[in-house]
C-alpha cells in the first residue's frame, strides 16, 4: 500500500526486536470477542488512478457555483480567490503541521497567527482577536456563552435579523448551559425591535449586520442601551467583505465581534471548513475562547511569537477553560490573512465597493421585475426579494433557465412564514449578463 | 533571519490585486460607510509569496521529518486528498445551493457515513462537528437529550478518568455537568473498583478514551460498558485514538453509545498547524435519534438533506453549526477511506502498533517505560524516572530533540504520568527513519546521563529561535500589532 | 499592478537617488525614432479573475484525452501521474530556481539531477547519462551528431521506423551540420532493413524500438553491424514506460540511448514541456551534449554535487561547444525522477505489464473488427492497424462516436502513401469499457 | 543535515503505487523482455514526499530572496499561470489529437503571436523553439535557409561581439558557420568602424544582443542594421534582455530580422531549476517564408495547424521539434501578458531599468561600475578594479553574498569585463528589498576593503554545504550513483 512504507522484512526484524512473534501479540490487550480476524465489509485498497476517478465522477454529479449565474449567498459567498492563497496553504510547512505548542519551531504559523489577530482586530475595530474558530456560526455561540462569564448574567436577546443557523447553534449550546435564549421575531430589519428586549438582566444583546436578509443597521444606539443595561453588545456579520465598505462593529460599540470570514481567501466548499473571526474588547482578553498567539522574544533577545494565556484553555484548565475548544481553523485563518495581505487596505475598499456596485444593478434589474418585490431598504451586497408563487419552486424553475436564483428563507427557518422571499447575493464574480439572464428569467417566470 | 511582519513593510497604499474600483453610490448604505482608515497593510503580489514562503520555512512539518506528538497523529497527508477536495465539484459548491445541484456532494457524505458506521459498528453518525472536542460537545448533547427524553435530566454527573484529554472536562463543563475523576489501576487502566463506586444514579455518562492516552487498550472495556449501562448511564468513548484500532476493533462490538472520530488523525486530513478538523459522532441505537441536523437521506428521486428538526426528527437536539460541517475535511477522509480499503485500513493500525511497540522496544533499555509490562497500542510512554539525577527535565530533552532535527513528543500528558513523555510514531514512518530517530533519542540520553547540560538547558541551538520566553508572553500579552510612537499612522486613503 | 512593487512614490525617491529627472532619462540610448510614447495596440492590464475566465473559456474548447476513450500514442502517451509528483514540482525551492550555477544553494536540484542521471542510466542500460534535453526529438538530433564528433564521420543512417517527427528534426539539424542523412524507407518493419544500409563511412545507425508502428525489435544484430563498420548505434524510444518491460538498449548493445522521458511524471500539455532523455557509454562522455551533474565534497569533507565537465558547453567553450544547448528541462526530468522514485522497479515492472496487457486486449478487439487488419506484428503499448477507408476519416468518423481514435499516420508522414494506417495506444488508463466502445463504434463505420 | 540518496534508502522492492500486476503473457514481445534487474529503488509515497521536501529546501529561489542573476531575469513567478496552465484544456492536451478537439490551444497559440508580433513590430513568429539557444538555432538555420533560396549559400560566416553570450558563436558553430568577432567600443557598445570592416560579401548574418550583456543599449542599433543588410547579411538579435524595453521599443522598428524571445525571460515562465524555457523567434517580412514548421493558421472552419512544409510552404527549412513547441510555456505567458497589458508590460520595461538603475547609484560609492557614465539598462555591470589589493576575488565576494542571504550576481560574465558582477534586479523587485540588498554589499564592500578576508575567502558558511569542490568533480567524473562494493547487490524481483 503506497501510504505504507514498512516491507514485510522490515515487519518481521522489528517484530523480532520487540520479542513477539505476530502483531496479533500486540493487539492481546483487546477482548477476544472483539478482535475480528476478518476484514470488514467494505472495498478492499484502491489505486490513485481509481480513486481519482471515482471523486470525479461524484464531484462531476454537482453544480459548481462557477457553472453559470450564481446568486446565492445566506453566510456563504461566491468569491474570487488570488491563485497565490492557494498555493501557499498547500506548502508542506503549513499544510503539515501541527498546533504551534513548539514555538521554536513553528514561528511561520504563530507569526502568521499574530498577523492574522492583527488584522481581525483592525476589521472589526476592537482591540484583540483570537487566531480562529471553526466557523461564524460557534463563534456567535462562543460569545454568548463569553458573555455569560463576563456579566455572570444568563439571558441572551438575540435579534430577528441572525442568520437563523447562527440562532439554532446559539441555542443548542447555551441552552445547554444553562442560558435563556430570547430570540425576537424573525423581520426584514429585525434590529429595530432589539432595544426593546433587553433587560436588566440580560447578559448580551446579539445582532447581525448585514442582517441575514442583506439589511445593514447602525447599532450604535443599541450598544448604548445594552451597555445601559450592563448587558455587552455582540455584532455578528457573516459577509466580511463589507468590512471594507461599512463601519466597524467597534467605531458602532460592541463588545465582542464575530464573523464568518469565508468570503476572504476561503472556497465555499458546501459549507466547510471556514473560519471563524473573534474580535473583543481588551478588557475581557481573559475571558476569551480559543487559541492566543502573542509576542515575546527568544533567548538571545529577539522578536518571536508564542501561544498565550493558555491557562483559559482546556489542556491546562480542563473542565475550568473558557471553552472545550482544540482545534482551530488555523490553515484557513491563513488563507484568509493571506488574501487580506494582497488586498490590502486599497483592494479591501475597491472590492467592498464593486460588491455593493454589483448588489445594486441587481437591485435595480430585479425590482424592475413586474411582481417581484425588492424587501431590504438597506444593504451591502444580499437583499431579500419577494416572488409571487414561492421563493423555493422560483428557484427550482429558474434552475431549468441555468440560473441558480438565491437561497429561499424557508430553506434556513421554515417556521416563520416567509415562504415567498428569496435571498440574493451579488458579488464582484457576478456579471452584467449574469444579471440581465436572472431578471430576464424572472421575468419570464412571473409572468 | 527575521522576518518583519506585513505591518512593516511599508505597504499602506500598495495592493496585490488588479481591481476597477466602482464608484460608490452610497444612497443604500443608511450613512454607514467607514470614514476612518482601517489600517491595513498590503502587499503586491511578489512581495507576499515571498513573506509567507520565508516564513513557512520556519515551521517544522510531518513532509520534513518525524512528528511524534503523541496523541496528535501526525501520519503523512497524500496529496490526491487534496487534490480532489479542490475539484470545483467540491469546493466551489454553496452550501445552500439547491439540493438537486449537489447530489454527489450528498452522495459522498452517504458513503463517508457508511464507512464510518461501518469500521464502528454503530448504526448512525452524525457529521457535521467541527473537531474533536466539537463532536464531544455533539456526543454529550446528545446523551443529554436522550436522558431527558426518558425523564433522566436530573443526571448532572459525568465521570472521566485522570489521564483524559483536557476536552474531556472542559466539553462536560460546557454542557453544564459536573465532572467526576476516576482512579486509574497502576497498570494505567480505569480502575474498576472505583468506577462501580462512582456510578450512582447522578451520572449521566462517563468519557473514556479507549486506547487510552497511556497508549493502552483497556482490557476491560466490555465490563466498563456494561457496568455504565446498568447504572443507567451512557458509555461516551473519546475517538482520539481510533487510528490504533481501525479495520481491526469495532467500538460498537465494545458497548460504545457515542464516539467522536477525528478525520485529521484516523483518516489523515491535513492539520494545517492546529487546524480545521473535523469530529464526527457515531452514535448508537440509543442515542440515534436524538442526534443533530443536518443529515443526509436517500430516497428514490436521489439524496435529500434534512436541514431542520422539526418535522422529520422531532428529539434532534438541535444544531451544531451553520451548515452540513467539514465538506473539505470528508472529500479527504473518503479518498484515504477508498486508498486504503478494508484491508488497508487494518494494515494502518497493525503498522501503527508496530512502530510504537518498535520504538518502545529500542528506547527501554535508556529510558524509563510508564508501563514495560506488556504491548502498547500506537503510541509508547515513557516518564523522567531515568532522567533523575541528571539536572535535565522532560521540556530541555524535548527541546534538545529539536537540534536533531525531530519534532519533541508530547510532553507532561498524561497527567498521571511523571514528566511524561508520549511517543506517537503513526504507521506512515519507515524503519530507517524510526531508526534514526532512536539512534538520536538514544545518543541524546547518554549525553543527558554523562552530564552534558548544556545541550539541553540552552536547546535549541539550531532552531530558527532559540527558546522562548512564554512568561513574559503571557504577563503583559501582545496580541497584535501596533504601530510603534514613532511609526507614521496610515494615511487615510484618497479619494481616487 | 499586482506583480510590480514599486509604488509612485518609491519611483519618485529611486529617480531622485539616480539623479534623473524621469525614467525617459534612463532610456535616452534608444534612438528617438524607436522610442514609442504611445501604447501598443493590445489590451491593457486585466485583473486576475477576468484572465483566469478567459482562459477557462480557451481551456473548454479542447478535449482532454481524460475526457472520454482516448488511443492516440505516436511519441507521446496518456499515463496517470501520481498527484504527489505535481504538489512537489510546484514548491518555490523547485519551481523558481534557476540553473544550479551556484552549488552550495542548489544541492536540492543538483541532488535530484544526480538520481535522474543514475536513474536514466539504469533504465537505458548504459553507463552515464546526462541532467536531461529539450525532449526526445531533439535529443535524438543531438545523439547523431555526437556520433559525428566521437566517430568524425559523416552519415548517418536512420530506420524508416523512426518516428517522422524525429526524422525531421534530425535531418534539419545534422544536415545544417553538414551530415548526409540516408533515411531508409518507412516500413512496418523497417529495422529489418538497416543492416544492409551501413557502409564504411557511417558514423551511426539511428533505430527506434518500439518503433512509431509499435513494432519492438531485438536490435543486437544491428549493433553487432555497426560496431564492424565503426558506427555508433543510437537506440531511440518514445515510450519510456516500456524499459520497464523490455531489454534495455545498453543490453542490446546501443552506445547511445535517447527517449522521450514523457510518459514517466509529465502531462501530455499538447507536445511540451518534455524531457529528453540521453545515456551513453562512459568512454563518449566528454562529446556529450547537455548538463552533466556529478558528485564531490565540499570544503568540510561532506557529499555534495556540482554542474561539472562544462568545459563541453557553450558558456565556457563557445563555437567550440559541444552543443548549443543552454536551457535543458529541469524541472520536468524532477517530474520523472519523483514519479519513478514512486514506481521503483517493482511498480514500473507492473506499470509496463499493465500497458501491455492493455494493448493486447485492444488489439484482439480491433482485430475481431471485420475490414480491420492489424500490422504490428510485435508491440509494446502501440500498434498500426489498417483501417479500410483512411485512417483520418476513419478518426474524424469516430470522433463523433465520442471516440478518439488514435493518430492517422499520414499525419506524421503524408508522403509515406499509408494514408489507411492508424497508430494506437493503449495504457494503464484505458478502461475495458474503452476498448468495448472503440471496436463497437469501428464495426459500426467499417460495416 | 545530508539527505541521502534514493538508492541509499533500501527500497529495492518497495513501490509507492499500487498497480494491480497484470499477468505477463509474452507473446507479443518476440523474446524482448527484460530478464536482469533494472536497479531502481522505490520508496512508499510518505517517504518520497519527505525526500523531495527536504531536497528543496536545499535551494535558493525567487520566492526566498532577490536573485540577481544578470542576464538570467529572475523575476517573480505569477500563480495563476501555474494555475492555468493546469487545465485539463490544456494539461491534458494531446499534441495529435483531432484538430477539430485543440481549437483553445490553437487559439492561445495564434493570440500569443499575436502578443508577440505585435511587441515587436514584426510580421511573422515561429513558436517551436525549445529555448533562447533553439530560438538562435532557428533563427540562424531561417536565415541560412534564406541565403540558399537567394543563391548565397556561399556566405559562411556569422559576426559576433566578444560580450555576447556562449550561445550565439555555439549556435552559429552548430549550423557550420565560422564565427568572427566584432569589436567593442569603450563605452560598451558594437564597434562600428570594426562591423563595417568585418561585414564582407562572405557573411550571413550578426548576432547582436540588445539590450547587449553590459547591460547597455546600443546606441548605433539602427546604423548597425543598415550596414549589414548593406552587405547582404541578415541581422540576428539575441533577444535574452527583451525584458528591458518591452512594451516601449519594438525590435522591428530597429531593422531586426529575427530575434528570439525567452519566454520565461520577458514573460517570466518559471525556470524550475534551469528549465524547461521556451525560445519563439519573430522575423522579418524577408525570412517568414522560411519558418520551420509547424505554425498555426486561422480560416473559416477555425483554427488548423500546418505540420508539415511540403505543401503549404515549400520553403520552410524543415521542423526544430516533434509537435507544437513548448504549449505549458505559451499558456503561461499568454496569461502573464493578459495581466500585465500593454500598460503593464511597459511599466514592467520602466521598472527593470529603474531598479537596475537604482542599484547602480546605490552601489557606484562602493564598487566600480564597468561603464560609469549614462543610466544602464535591465541589469549593472561591475568590474572587479574595486577589490585591487583586498585579495578578494569576484568569486569570493559572490560566495560571501550567500552568508547574507542573496543570490550571487552573474560572475565573470561579460568576459570584456574583468571580474565582471552583473547585476539583474528585474522589476518585482520592491524598494526594500533593493534596499536590502544594496546595504548588504555595501557592508559586504566594506568588510573586504576593511581587510576581513576571511568572511570572503571561506564563504559560504551559512549555507546548506561550505564551498564545493568543482576541480575533482570534473577530474573523475562520478556521473550516477553505483553501489559501494560493500552493498548488496539489488536482488532479481521474485515472480509473484
Amino acid at each position: 500500500m503506497r501510504y505504507l512504507p514498512l516491507t514485510q522484512a522490515d515487519r518481521a526484524q522489528m517484530l523480532g526486536v520487540i520479542g513477539v512473534s505476530s502483531v496479533d501479540d500486540l493487539f492481546a490487550d483487546v477482548p477476544a470477542a472483539a478482535r475480528k480476524a476478518e476484514l470488514f465489509d467494505l472495498p478492499r485498497h484502491a489505486g490513485e488512478m481509481e480513486v481519482e476517478r471515482h471523486l470525479n465522477s461524484l464531484a462531476a454529479k454537482n453544480r459548481p457555483a462557477g457553472a453559470g449565474p450564481f446568486f446565492c449567498g445566506a453566510g456563504a459567498y461566491k468569491h474570487h480567490i488570488p491563485s497565490t492563497v492557494d498555493h501557499i496553504i498547500q506548502r508542506s510547512e503549513f499544510l503539515t503541521s501541527y498546533t504551534p505548542y513548539q514555538p521554536e519551531i513553528a514561528q511561520g504559523t504563530l507569526q502568521v497567527l499574530f498577523e492574522f489577530q492583527t488584522q481581525v482586530a483592525a476589521l472589526t475595530g476592537l482591540e484583540v482577536a483570537n487566531a480562529s474558530m471553526y466557523d461564524g456560526s460557534t463563534a456567535c455561540a462562543e460569545a454568548v456563552l463569553m458573555a455569560k462569564r463576563v456579566t455572570r448574567k444568563n439571558r441572551a436577546v438575540v435579534s430577528g435579523g441572525l442568520h437563523p443557523h447562527y440562532a439554532a447553534v446559539t441555542q443548542t449550546i447555551a441552552h445547554a448551559e444553562g442560558m435563556d435564549i430570547a430570540r425576537l421575531d424573525v423581520a426584514i430589519d429585525a434590529e429595530a425591535a432589539v432595544v426593546d428586549a433587553i433587560t436588566p438582566d440580560t447578559a448580551c444583546v446579539v445582532v447581525q449586520t448585514p442582517n441575514v436578509f442583506g439589511v445593514v443597521t447602525d447599532v450604535t444606539k443599541i450598544a448604548e442601551a445594552a451597555h445601559a443595561a450592563g448587558a455587552l453588545l455582540i455584532v455578528v456579520t457573516t459577509e466580511a467583505v463589507s468590512y471594507g465598505l461599512l463601519k466597524s462593529p467597534g467605531e458602532m460599540g460592541a463588545d465582542i465581534a464575530v464573523a464568518e470570514g469565508q468570503s476572504i481567501g476561503v472556497p465555499l466548499g458546501f459549507g466547510g471548513p471556514y473560519v471563524g473571526l473573534f474580535a473583543c474588547r481588551e478588557k475581557f482578553v481573559r475571558q476569551m475562547p480559543g487559541r492566543l498567539c502573542g509576542e515575546t522574544v527568544d533567548a538571545e533577545g529577539r522578536r518571536g511569537f508564542v501561544l498565550t494565556l493558555s491557562t483559559r484553555e482546556q489542556h491546562i484548565r480542563r473542565e475550568k477553560a473558557t471553552s472545550n475548544i482544540c482545534t482551530n481553523s488555523g490553515l484557513c485563518a491563513l488563507a484568509f490573512s493571506i488574501h487580506m495581505t494582497l488586498l490590502g487596505e486599497r483592494g479591501l475598499r475597491d472590492l467592498a465597493a464593486v460588491n455593493h456596485a454589483k448588489a445594486r444593478q441587481l437591485r435595480d434589474a430585479l425590482a424592475a421585475v413586474p411582481g417581484v418585490e425588492v424587501l431590504s431598504p438597506r444593504f451591502f451586497n444580499e437583499f431579500a426579494i419577494r416572488v409571487p408563487g414561492g421563493a423555493a419552486s422560483c428557484v427550482e424553475a429558474l434552475l431549468a433557465d441555468g440560473i441558480v436564483a438565491g437561497v429561499p428563507f424557508s430553506r434556513l427557518d421554515p417556521k416563520a412564514g416567509l415562504d415567498d422571499v428569496l435571498l440574493v447575493a451579488a458579488t464582484e464574480t457576478t456579471t452584467a449578463e449574469d444579471i440581465a439572464a436572472f431578471a430576464k428569467a424572472l421575468q419570464g417566470r412571473t409572468l | 533571519q527575521d522576518e518583519a511582519l506585513i505591518f512593516e513593510l511599508g505597504g499602506w497604499d500598495k495592493t496585490g490585486v488588479d481591481l476597477e474600483p466602482a464608484e460608490l453610490d452610497a444612497s443604500d448604505l443608511a450613512g454607514l460607510t467607514r470614514t476612518a482608515p482601517i489600517g491595513l497593510p498590503g502587499l503586491s503580489e511578489p512581495e507576499t509569496v515571498r513573506h509567507y514562503v520565508r516564513l513557512s520555512q520556519k515551521n517544522h512539518a510531518i513532509d520534513l521529518a518525524l512528528y511524534p506528538l503523541g496523541s496528535c497523529t501526525m501520519k503523512h497527508n497524500p496529496r490526491l486528498n487534496e487534490k480532489a477536495a479542490r475539484l470545483p465539484g467540491f469546493a466551489d459548491l454553496h452550501p445552500l445551493a439547491p439540493v438537486s445541484t449537489t447530489q454527489g456532494a450528498l452522495e459522498l457524505m452517504d458513503s463517508l457515513a457508511h464507512w464510518l458506521k461501518t469500521l464502528t459498528a454503530m448504526p448512525a453518525v452524525a457529521l457535521s462537528p467541527k473537531a474533536g472536542a466539537h463532536g464531544e460537545l455533539c456526543g454529550l448533547l446528545t446523551i443529554k437529550a436522550a436522558h431527558e427524553a426518558k425523564g433522566q435530566g436530573h443526571r448532572r454527573t459525568v465521570l472521566v478518568p485522570t489521564s483524559a484529554h483536557g476536552t474531556n472536562p472542559a466539553t462536560a463543563a460546557f454542557v453544564g455537568y459536573d465532572v467526576t475523576e476516576i482512579a486509574q489501576t497502576p497498570d494505567g487502566r480505569v480502575d474498576l473498583t472505583d468506577l462501580a463506586a462512582k456510578l450512582s444514579p447522578d451520572v449521566a455518562a462517563i468519557m473514556v478514551t479507549n486506547p487510552n492516552t497511556c497508549g493502552l487498550f483497556e482490557r476491560d472495556i466490555i465490563e466498563i460498558a456494561k457496568l455504565t449501562h446498568a447504572a443507567g448511564a451512557y458509555f461516551y468513548c473519546d475517538g482520539a485514538n481510533f487510528n490504533a484500532i481501525v479495520g481491526r476493533v469495532r467500538p460498537g462490538d465494545l458497548g460504545v453509545d457515542a464516539m467522536h472520530i477525528n478525520l485529521h488523525k484516523t483518516f489523515s486530513t491535513p492539520h494545517g498547524g492546529g487546524g480545521p478538523g473535523a469530529g464526527p459522532v457515531v452514535l448508537s441505537e440509543a442515542l440515534a435519534p436524538f442526534a443533530p441536523a443536518p443529515w443526509v437521506v436517500s430516497g428514490h428521486e436521489g439524496f435529500k438533506l434534512v436541514e431542520d428538526c422539526v418535522d422529520e426528527a422531532a428529539q434532534g437536539f438541535g444544531r451544531m453549526v451553520a451548515f452540513q460541517g467539514q465538506m473539505g475535511m470528508f472529500v479527504r477522509a473518503y479518498a484515504y477511506m477508498l486508498s486504503h480499503g478494508s484491508d488497508g485500513l487494518r494494515q494502518v493500525a497493525e503498522d501503527a502498533v508496530l512502530n510504537a511497540n518498535y520504538i518502545k522496544a529500542r528506547l527501554s533499555g535508556a529510558m524509563s517505560p510508564a508501563f514495560p509490562d506488556g504491548p502498547c497500542m500506537h503510541e509508547a510512554l515513557f516518564d523522567d524516572a531515568w532522567l533523575e539525577g541528571t539536572g535535565v527535565t522532560t521540556l530541555d530533552f524535548a527541546k534538545a530533540m529539536i537540534d536533531e532535527g525531530f519534532h519533541p513528543m508530547t510532553m507532561y500528558f498524561p497527567l498521571v504520568v511523571h514528566g511524561a513523555m508520549l511517543i506517537e510514531p503513526t504507521e506512515t514512518e519507515s524503519k530507517q527513519e524510526l531508526d534514526r530517530f532512536c539512534d538520536a533519542l538514544l545518543a541524546l540520553a547518554e549525553a543527558a546521563k554523562a552530564g552534558d547540560g548544556d545541550r539541553f538547558k540552552g536547546a535549541p541551538y539550531l532552531a530558527p529561535m532559540r527558546r522562548l520566553d512564554e512568561t513574559l508572553a503571557a504577563r503583559k500579552p501582545k496580541l497584535t500589532w501596533r504601530p510603534e510612537p514613532t511609526t507614521v499612522a496610515p494615511a487615510p486613503l484618497a479619494a481616487e
